[in-house]
């Protein structure tokens, strides 16, 4: 019985690819620790990761894809009969389905697949995110649009290296820089990437003070980064209110897609700046979006078993993500120069980087390069206009992605 | 495995019309919520004058001494949907 | 390519109807803005009417009807086989049920036509409600059955206007002026009237403070409004324990239909009064009540797509909604001037109008009409008395009609 | 389509019926509910001879002085609820 | 009519055996506000047998047992052609599977049944856990696995009795003194005894301050009561954050079926003393757990029907458990004892019986044991070592038995 | 029916087996974890020579000072992928 048991252990049935993927869990942890990388998702992640990759019994699995469901045999659903105790407490035979039960896991994974735990979580970000730099610069809110083109740029690429359209528009994604925005999409393109495709968001958005002050550097002339921008106007409480709401219209009825994640959070915006709602917003900015953080972290992590998550795509996967982040930067960059060629006051181009979105890890590396040149150049608030309205921009990529894309 | 960028494939799943179409979109309606937004305090500053100051949450108010106005905001709103209801019966 | 994506966004496919539903979500959020009428149903509903609204691309549906499920063609469940990788990371063909996935606002929609939402926010109102003044002048709870009335008068009305009883039922509880009762009844007789009898219930209880006014002081004399009522007694800590189990078993034991909305109430009740659950009772009435309230809000009002809303019966409904309000208040109030032939200590007329729930805003609404006569009248504390238990007496209601109209 | 009060539908459907019993059903269930919480603070007092009072800083105060008026009100109501018992029964 | 709604209610239909379990009900509900034993999962666990002991409606049940699902007859899949709006608002008939929708109470019971709820617990277990006292004196771990000898002897015992060995496993978990770990293991080995099992586990956690005095005073001498142990040293920020990662990967490449539970648990723990996602450990250890709580307290509760509940089986479960308890306990204790004929410092074996888990109960026994003998001995602090690790070691077993007992 | 302890059945489903197994593999699990939580302190200690201190998370922090650490962390995690997909082909 003993040896019988030690067949069972992890140790037994471990890959090398197992051990490797606890590594990567390991290094997640701790980034997140150590550097303090975005840890609300590095930590669930990363111990998620270690968690997916301990080999786990057959028949008693823990996996995310242990999903369970009915049992069918030669095309034909299995029907079962089974005791019953009914509402009056007699034992009664009834005929019903026969069915596998998930493992919690996968249980849980269902908000990841379905695509529901991302909107929820758009809910909380629209309690806590304040639009106000926006509306009072409403032209910044074009860099959000420019540094969409890394999503778009991603797609031809992943497209040349022989990814299907659907996985193409999944993979592009990733340069939006928004991880609930890439697994709700590729939740409905690329099910069986959605691992790979949050993992490296995540990772990258975790990696921005790595990979964007080099090309924010390369694209920009001192003279450039020394740009000092006027300092917002105050918005009204009704600019406020109404701002989500219009937006809200406005971005839906021309790309419907992106209904769901957009209108999770203009209403949690809503909530927020309504006045009324005060402590559905605050639930929402906490409990709420703290939870389905936990959940979607850990089992997003999980489900980067070394058996589906080793291989060539995933490296490919990785590539493409930096790049498209590269170009992400560079096109809000370049984008925010263009503009200058049209505009009385000029836009410090370095704000441009902050439309990829990342909300609010590119936006502080605005504030600290332009820190680095001159002391006095405070650009973190100017860099949140941009900074939230790419949030906008990548939904709405999300959104004509899925429309075009889906069979 | 080699990797190989094959440009002919981006071509013939139309990626280059995905991508055009698909930035053109984004600048689209991001610019119409820049200029929504830019047009906005001009627009509230009109209809301050027509209508008052948002209400106050805070702000002790008399429940019913506005009790007119949602008379004739359900009065508004049940017409509609009566409108729409007859319009509806005479297309069928 | 772009105009085929053109014509699948909202402007292309947007109807009147869906126009008109949009301007009337607008209302919604505006009433509870500007005239804080409700802001913590108002404002869910109301962005969830305009969400529900923006015309979807068809087979990327995010309407909450889009519920998905298994495939049948021809009387038979269609399967399908499919690759999944096992425990052990092997490639594996199985057979399995073809399924459709749902929506996003599908799936938190199950939450509504499963009831299930509405014992959660019960759970969450009894940990919040104090029975003190109730328990200190027991003969005002029969107040609370006499509103009721409106209930069963609004079911005869629905039942001469051609409505099924069973559909008859759901509308009248209407007049039980408490939002999650009415849609824990419509989701179990009159499913597809969920949306049309939910916006009626809050649009009244919202309008409580300009229906009940005229109806109160047309049916009380001066005299009446002028009466003063004895300040209530204290109550101990072990009247406020028992009672929750005590009015549980009282009230389940005769009418088993109100089972869960009930036992909910007075779970979050003893979860509150016993002392010793304190937290619990706080995460009742803030985070769990304030998630269950946005997710229901939101998807009630998304309930309402034109093509399923803006028909003759919603009109029937809301018309029907507004005499049956009209008659509860007028039940209750009637009722307290009959108790007065009996009482020696007279109950002053206007808190009967309480009994119709619509907690706390009915109970207001007494306070500040008792104070338009006599500006030291508090009235507040009493009208609490019949306001909880109109709750109770609603939720009895509908157990009734539940068990009496249920096939 | 005009409005139309079909009451033939009401008396077919046993819409009167329902009616009065769901009213009766409530009065009963809440009269119940109003005489076990007038009678509570009593019993509570005549066991608080038996058993040591919980650790509670309120103590227990007198019942209400109108406790009489309750029962009167509750006869009344059960006096109801009988007569329609009966009547159901003579139906059958 | 109204004869006929006599007929339906809980009067009519009550049993016995309903109104012996709604007694035992209300003795939990009094015992956890009157003894302050376990309060947090009594009250819910108390109102859940009284709310699943009311007799209910067929055709309108609200037991938990009420699961609704695919119709099936003959042994064939039922299926029906209804009416529904597609996305463009245009009714279609659409075939699908006939289908009954479950009760409320159904539906929560789901996370118990699942397995659902008992990781969720762990994880904010281990956001409320300091580990510190058991990293600064690793052998009193030891003592956390002794006490699980209970477990296995009461599994013998459960043999002996005729149960299967799938149940004799799960009933013998009770001896684990760990709510969520039984309810797991009897979720995967014998889902049929999850409500006797829990109960067992819940009482006898809340009787531990009667259980293990007698057993405690009876297996140690005076002087072995009045040995007192020296303080904990401090232990580094680096050691408990390196703790909870280890020790998951010790436990589960071990024993993988303790993959769920130890995850979560450790998972919780690593938020805490990450010191960057205190906001994920505080929603875990507030929100989260008490939602939870309060469902699988309540349907826990409700799954006690007299008519399920009220057999020989749940007798002799109650039975064995005491046995459980008693076992563990002198387990902890002799094996305390044990350690001393080799340890220079000794240990007061008294902390031996905290080794059965039942956090923090059992730790407080201990504290109040010692100091009846000697008013200035603290073992508080020194039980909680062996009482978390308890903890660990149930789950582990639990692990053992699922791998070993599932067909 | 009476209480029967059937200690044949206990035998015959290799219930004595279950329990000492059982016991053993929590008794090793435990003793393991005991193990390396004693070494714990030791290691770390000898680690610090090599290793700073950890991060605290409230101190200002250079953001793209340390910026090398990663690149090497990502190039690590991109050979280990690579050598392990190598491996992975080879098999095949
Ligand atoms: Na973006
Ligand atoms: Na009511
Ligand atoms: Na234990």
């Amino acid at each position: 019985m003993l040896t019988d048991f030690l067949e069972t252990t992890g140790f037994a049935q471990m890959t090398a690819g197992n051990a490797v993927m606890i590594c990567i869990g390991l290094v997640f942890v701790g980034l997140a620790i150590v550097k303090d990388y975005e840890p609300l998702l590095l930590v669930p992640i990363g111990m998620g990761i270690v968690i997916g990759n301990i080999p786990s019994i057959a028949g008693m699995s823990s996996s995310v894809y242990s999903q369970g469901g009915i049992v069918v045999e030669d095309g034909r659903v299995q029907t079962e009969t089974a005791t019953v105790i009914d509402a009056e407490g007699r034992e009664r035979e009834v005929e019903r389905v026969r069915w596998v039960p998930g493992s919690v896991l996968a249980y849980l994974y269902f908000g990841v697949t379905q695509g529901i735990f991302p909107p929820l979580i758009f809910l909380g970000i629209g309690a806590m995110t304040d639009f106000s730099t926006m509306l009072s610069n409403p032209r910044l809110v074009l860099l959000g649009a420019a540094a969409q083109v890394g999503i778009f740029l991603t797609l031809i690429g992943a497209l040349a290296l022989g990814f299907t359209p659907a996985e193409a528009g999944a993979i592009g994604i990733i340069g939006g820089a928004d991880g609930p925005t890439a697994i709700f999409l590729s939740s409905k393109l690329a099910p069986h990437l959605i691992g790979a495709i949050a993992i490296a968001a995540y990772s990258y958005m975790a990696l921005v003070p790595v990979i964007q002050p080099p090309i924010m550097r390369l694209l920009t002339t001192r003279e450039e980064r020394l740009i000092h921008m006027a300092p917002p106007r105050e918005v009204s409480k009704r600019e406020r209110i109404i701002f989500p709401i219009a937006a809200f219209l406005i971005c839906t009825l021309i790309a419907p897609g992106a209904i769901v994640l957009l209108g999770m959070l203009f209403f949690g915006n809503l909530l927020k700046e309504s006045g009324v709602t005060e402590r559905l917003a605050r639930t929402s900015r906490t409990a709420l979006i703290d939870i389905v953080t936990i959940l979607l972290g850990l089992t997003v992590g999980a489900s980067t078993q070394a058996q589906t998550f080793l291989r060539r795509e995933s490296l490919l996967i990785f590539g493409l993500g930096a790049v498209s982040f590269a170009v992400a930067t560079a096109g809000g960059v370049l984008f925010a120069k263009f503009m200058n060629l049209f505009l009385r006051e000029k836009i410090n181009p370095l704000i441009g980087a902050a439309g990829v979105s990342a909300v609010p890890d590119s936006a502080r590396v605005v504030q600290m390069i332009g820190q680095q040149e001159d002391p006095h150049n405070f650009l973190l608030m100017h860099a949140m206009a941009p900074n939230v309205s790419g949030v906008i921009g990548s939904a709405v990529a999300a959104g004509v992605l899925w429309s075009v894309l889906v069979h | 495995m080699p990797l190989v960028l094959d440009l002919h494939r981006v071509l013939e799943h139309d990626g280059l019309e995905i991508a055009v179409t698909g930035m053109l979109i984004v600048f689209a309606v991001l610019a119409l919520v820049s200029g929504f937004i830019a047009l906005l305090p001009r627009a509230l500053a009109r209809l301050e004058a027509v209508l008052p100051a948002p209400h106050d949450a805070h702000a002790p108010r008399p429940p019913s001494a506005a009790a007119g106005d949602e008379v004739e905001l359900l009065a508004a709103v049940a017409f509609c949907l009566h409108l729409e209801i007859e319009r509806g019966r005479r297309e069928h």
